[in-house]
């Protein structure tokens, strides 16, 4: 293993694939000569020259629609949209074109490009470039929505997004860019559609991912010395949604808490709650509960900032709550 | 500035050329006709948006594309699609919503595409296969293949703001799309006067740095020739063209639509400029028109029956398919 | 009452809002001399004339940023965006400018605009003219949406939206246009945030909104056939959410299945069954179910697009296999 | 065809015009003087673009403008703000994130508005302020009143397709809006050369309808001028102008960004027409430009200050408040 920041281990993912197969190309803006605003792009540019990483003008819309024109030409575009928030912009390319294609042709062409986004609060760049927006992917069938939270991860989804025959929304997090962590030296692609236990217990399970499985594994540690077992799926790929190991878990705590940033109503933590008690109602020993954001756009100032958002104290206060 | 339409005829193209031309702009007609009656009849659902009037527009863009050259449509799109080579029984099947067509019955009317023939396909969101094309343009460049984008689209979309990135963007990157502009002076009900302070549409590449042209939309061989040159230039790699075709419905926005909001004095005057006529009268040759229009009614009545004896698609195989979605 | 169409309704609604307060006005495509697509403005135009009834050309994201800028001045904009996949294009004014100036701006202006969109499936209006979107607007913070089901909730329900001090997006239903209803004949406002029980029963209860709410509503009466009393409650307001007519309805019935047409994954109806979980754990007999659309892109055929979305059957069913 | 610069000097305005944009040009360069050094101590977080090098573009601007009519900002919003009216005590105390702020520290620099003197607000998404004040032309015309709207942008957000759409939309309605495009040559590190292939900005104007006008943004006196007619002409109910203000930022995009993609002999050539030194210039009496100095040092003083000294918002009081929403 090597250890890596986050924003390293993406960039390794995209010069692999890069260097891997010719039809892979970036386009973004500021991503080419100047390497992104988070620098992961970086060298790429002067490694695979101004036809393959590509600066564009800020038009978030055009500019994701060429990728959907680009992959259905046969090409692998992976775009940057610096934030989630201006994914807005480029609704209609995201959820009636990129999605839609290979249903609506009845199969004649699939979509296979990335767009890679960040999102989350955390270094007060207030309510248009904080927002966790990954529920509005979630509910659109055709795309595949990723959210890592370590380097490998990070490494390994991105590979595996890269090579998926279908769009997929890769969502990476403001504060994990500069996080550090062991990447395997050789080569590796995970799979999209399982989650990922990163730490077992037996007590309570909490489901959660991107930057708020951190924090979970700060609490599970909190937890533990005060004797409670805390098991952490950490799920990276939210749709497709790996149900088995969620279920599984569950079965094996009985007590499931639902960790997201993103606003909880609306969020995916009720979707995830809904399905467990759909399937698992009867192995559970209470209501699965959510800890989510608070329901307001994310304000400037650092303290209400942070208040917005759930910290490891919430967190232990509700494992200790469930238990 | 943009070059104005040419005055006195066209010079003539290639014979194939323009047999094809003829070709596409009568099976176009007669397919729509055909959808309407079928429409009527209750065989054929949603939205329909006929082309009828403006069939010189893709007859003769597309006659300047190569079988591997790619084109993006719009809701208004079958012309598009007989003009790149569609097969007329896939089509059919399409608009009837059989498992035989071109999208399984998925798509309709406003979604066909078809692969075969690099025809990307319709698109029911107005402006959208503007980046789309774009984008195919660019990905043309990245594997560094000599092929060229033609996209349709009409005055409505030319204001919504991708027409204008896009554009750019193909000026910047100098990709080989051609933007086809069939100017038919409607947004639905809306006149292009009403719905732009400046009705020079052509005159919006030079403000987004590629050049614009226009050209009389009911004639499909200035619309061949002016197509062919920006299709060369691109395939040159010297970039895109806005391509302005001005040109008229002979009816309604969709097949619901009596349209009677259209002045019937200028209608009249556009009806009597029909592509269909004009391109037959260019031909000059009634031999040569009728056994085309023979061999067009003939294929027209294999669709038809190919399509109403197509399946509908199963409910259950659908299901069974959805649920990795 | 007077029995009126659902777009009558809407249209009465318009026109006493226009009527009492010279600042409503109206934009969208082919909405003035045509009266809209579906005809709901029809006559507005030739009432109150083209200053105030305002044909757009096909730019929803400018016009909907218009909307924006006009309710900051004062002015009460009501704007049309046909289908609500068209919404898609203007998203980022909704989502990150209307939801947001009011916190943004530290209470310095609201915005009170209307949206009126539609959506759903039943015309064979294929993947772009027939999505279930209401879950993305659900989900911001800021947003008010509301998607009535009776010719009366329509018009009392967009009375309201207009006097509202905040953004709605106020979601109809193709289906529902041509329905017809009583509506009362003195004006009436409905408050925003209230659900409407529209049958009262004690075995079984039906939380659902817009066409479905006429579907339950079917399957009830069905039911009762089977000895089976079910309640039917119509949310209107999807948010805010009427929870506490939600919760005495589950506390009381015990049992609960929300009906929605949209995509079950990401759909609002986990984030009720989620609430109701952690809010009335102790009062149900069972999971809460959902029954919802399916996991695809509504296709152009009528046989499988009717497979996509839950039918009276399927309620029925749903609602059997509980008790 | 966009007017090109004025040659030579600009007519001088009256005293009180010209003295009132020396004072907004000063208070915003001293102004984000200070920001940059309390960025620098850690007292201002998040993202604060300097106008330092522009600052002319908005004193002229909004000098052509009553209280009552309207602007709209960017990200680069502090020259805005100033030149509109705001207080700098209320600014500062907002880009430090306190309660006391302008936006209860909600906001910071990027969302300042202020609605007293109907500065409708800074925008963290590029172009989307174009479509807001071209709503609130329609509004002031829904209501009747003759008020205007500026709303300022720069080079980047004109390649937004919210940028065409609205000037259309304005060109349709004759709306009362100044589009301000400040082109200071660069979206972050991005050349507008590399951006777009048609540099003539101002042209855009006609593409869509309505007149669009190019002036020297480092010269107050000129911008003013050429606001002045524009905010007349739309007054009077003859619609909208596209004004290209032609500027430099005098470093990187935002605080963090050294800027080192600057070519720095076209910064010192840009710097050598820092329009601080040539409105100053243009009052040629030391006496009242100092006066005018000493005002706004004493008044930034007591700004800081007031800032420094105000509570940070209430963390309960704040959560007290969303759950409603
Ligand atoms: C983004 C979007 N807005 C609105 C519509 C509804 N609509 C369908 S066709 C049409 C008119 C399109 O006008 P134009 O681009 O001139 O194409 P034409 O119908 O003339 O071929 C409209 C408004 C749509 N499909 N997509
Ligand atoms: C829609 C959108 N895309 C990207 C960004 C990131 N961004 C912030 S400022 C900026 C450059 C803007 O350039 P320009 O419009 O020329 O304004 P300037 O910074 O020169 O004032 C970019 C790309 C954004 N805020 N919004
Ligand atoms: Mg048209
Ligand atoms: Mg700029």
């Amino acid at each position: 293993m090597i250890e890596m920041m986050y924003r390293e281990a993406l960039r390794r993912a995209i010069d692999e694939e890069m260097q891997r197969d010719p039809l892979v190309f970036l386009m973004g803006e500021t991503i080419a000569e100047r390497g992104g605003s988070y620098k992961v792009t970086e060298g790429l540019w002067r490694k695979y020259g101004p036809q393959r990483v590509i600066d564009t003008p800020i038009a978030e819309a055009s500019f994701t629609g060429m990728a959907v024109g680009a992959a259905l030409v046969g090409c692998r575009p992976v775009i940057e949209i610096l934030f989630i928030d201006f994914a807005m912009l480029a609704m209609d390319q995201i959820v009636n074109q990129a999605a839609k294609y290979d249903f609506i042709s009845g199969g004649q062409g699939t979509v296979p490009m990335v767009v890679r986004t960040q999102g989350g609060a955390g270094n007060g760049l207030a309510a248009q470039h904080s927002q966790s927006l990954e529920a509005l992917f979630y509910h659109i069938p055709g795309l595949k929505v990723v959210m890592p939270s370590t380097p490998q991860d990070a490494y390994g989804l991105l590979k595996a997004a890269i090579r998926d025959e279908h769009p997929v929304v890769f969502i990476e997090h403001k504060l994990l860019y500069m996080t550090k962590g062991p990447v395997s030296e050789e080569e590796t692609v995970i799979p999209l559609g399982r989650a990922d236990i990163k730490r077992s217990g037996t007590d309570v399970t909490l489901v959660t991912y991107s930057h708020m499985t951190l924090k979970c594994l700060e609490a599970a540690a909190l937890l533990e010395s005060e004797g409670i077992s805390v098991e952490v799926v950490d799920l990276r790929t939210l749709s497709p949604l790996d149900k088995d190991t969620v279920l599984s878990s569950a079965r094996k705590t009985g007590r499931v808490i639902i960790v997201h940033e993103a606003v909880k109503r609306g969020g995916i933590g009720g979707d995830i709650a809904a399905m467990l008690m759909e399937e698992a109602y009867d192995d559970l020993d209470g209501p699965v509960l959510r800890i989510a954001g608070r329901n307001t756009p994310i304000p400037y100032n650092l303290n209400i900032e942070k208040a917005c958002v759930p910290s490891v104290a919430d967190i232990v206060e509700g494992v200790l709550r469930m238990v | 500035m943009p070059t104005p339409p040419a005055k006195g005829g066209s010079p003539r193209p290639p014979e194939p050329i323009l047999l094809g031309m003829y070709r596409s702009i009568y099976a176009t007609r007669q397919f729509e006709l055909k959808c309407i009656e079928l429409y009527r009849q209750g065989l054929i659902r949603g939205y329909l948006h006929p082309y009828i009037g403006q069939e010189a527009v893709a007859a003769g863009a597309c006659a300047a594309l190569n079988p591997a050259d790619y084109i993006v449509s719009t809701h208004r799109g079958h012309g598009h699609c007989i003009s790149k080579g569609a097969d007329l029984k896939l089509m059919m099947a399409e608009i009837m919503g059989k498992a035989t067509g071109y999208c399984r019955g998925h798509g309709g009317s406003m979604h066909i595409s078809d692969k075969r023939v690099n025809n990307l396909g319709a698109n029911g969101i107005v402006g959208a296969g503007i980046p789309i094309a774009t984008g195919a343009g660019m990905g043309i460049k990245v594997r560094g293949t000599d092929q060229v984008v033609v996209v349709f689209f009409s005055d409505g979309a030319s204001n919504n703001g991708v027409f204008a990135e896009s554009l750019n963007l193909a000026g910047i990157y100098g990709l080989p799309v051609v933007y086809l502009l069939e100017n038919n002076h409607y947004a639905v009900s809306t006149p292009i006067e009403c719905a732009t302070g400046c009705c020079d549409l052509a005159g919006r590449g030079p403000a987004y740095g590629i050049p614009g042209i226009c050209v009389d939309g009911n004639d499909a061989l200035a619309v061949y020739r002016e197509a062919a040159a920006a299709v060369a230039r691109a395939r040159r790699g010297q970039g895109p063209t806005l391509i302005e075709a001005k040109t008229y419905r002979h009816g309604g926005h969709h097949v619901n639509d009596p349209g009677l909001y259209m002045d019937p004095a200028v209608l009249a005057e556009w009806k009597a400029r029909d592509p269909l006529l004009r391109t037959r009268r260019a031909i000059d040759d009634d031999a040569r028109s009728a056994e085309i229009e023979a061999q067009v009614d003939a294929e027209l009545e294999a669709a038809v029956a190919f399509a109403t004896n197509s399946p509908e698609p199963s409910v259950d195989a659908f299901l069974a398919g959805i649920e990795d979605r």
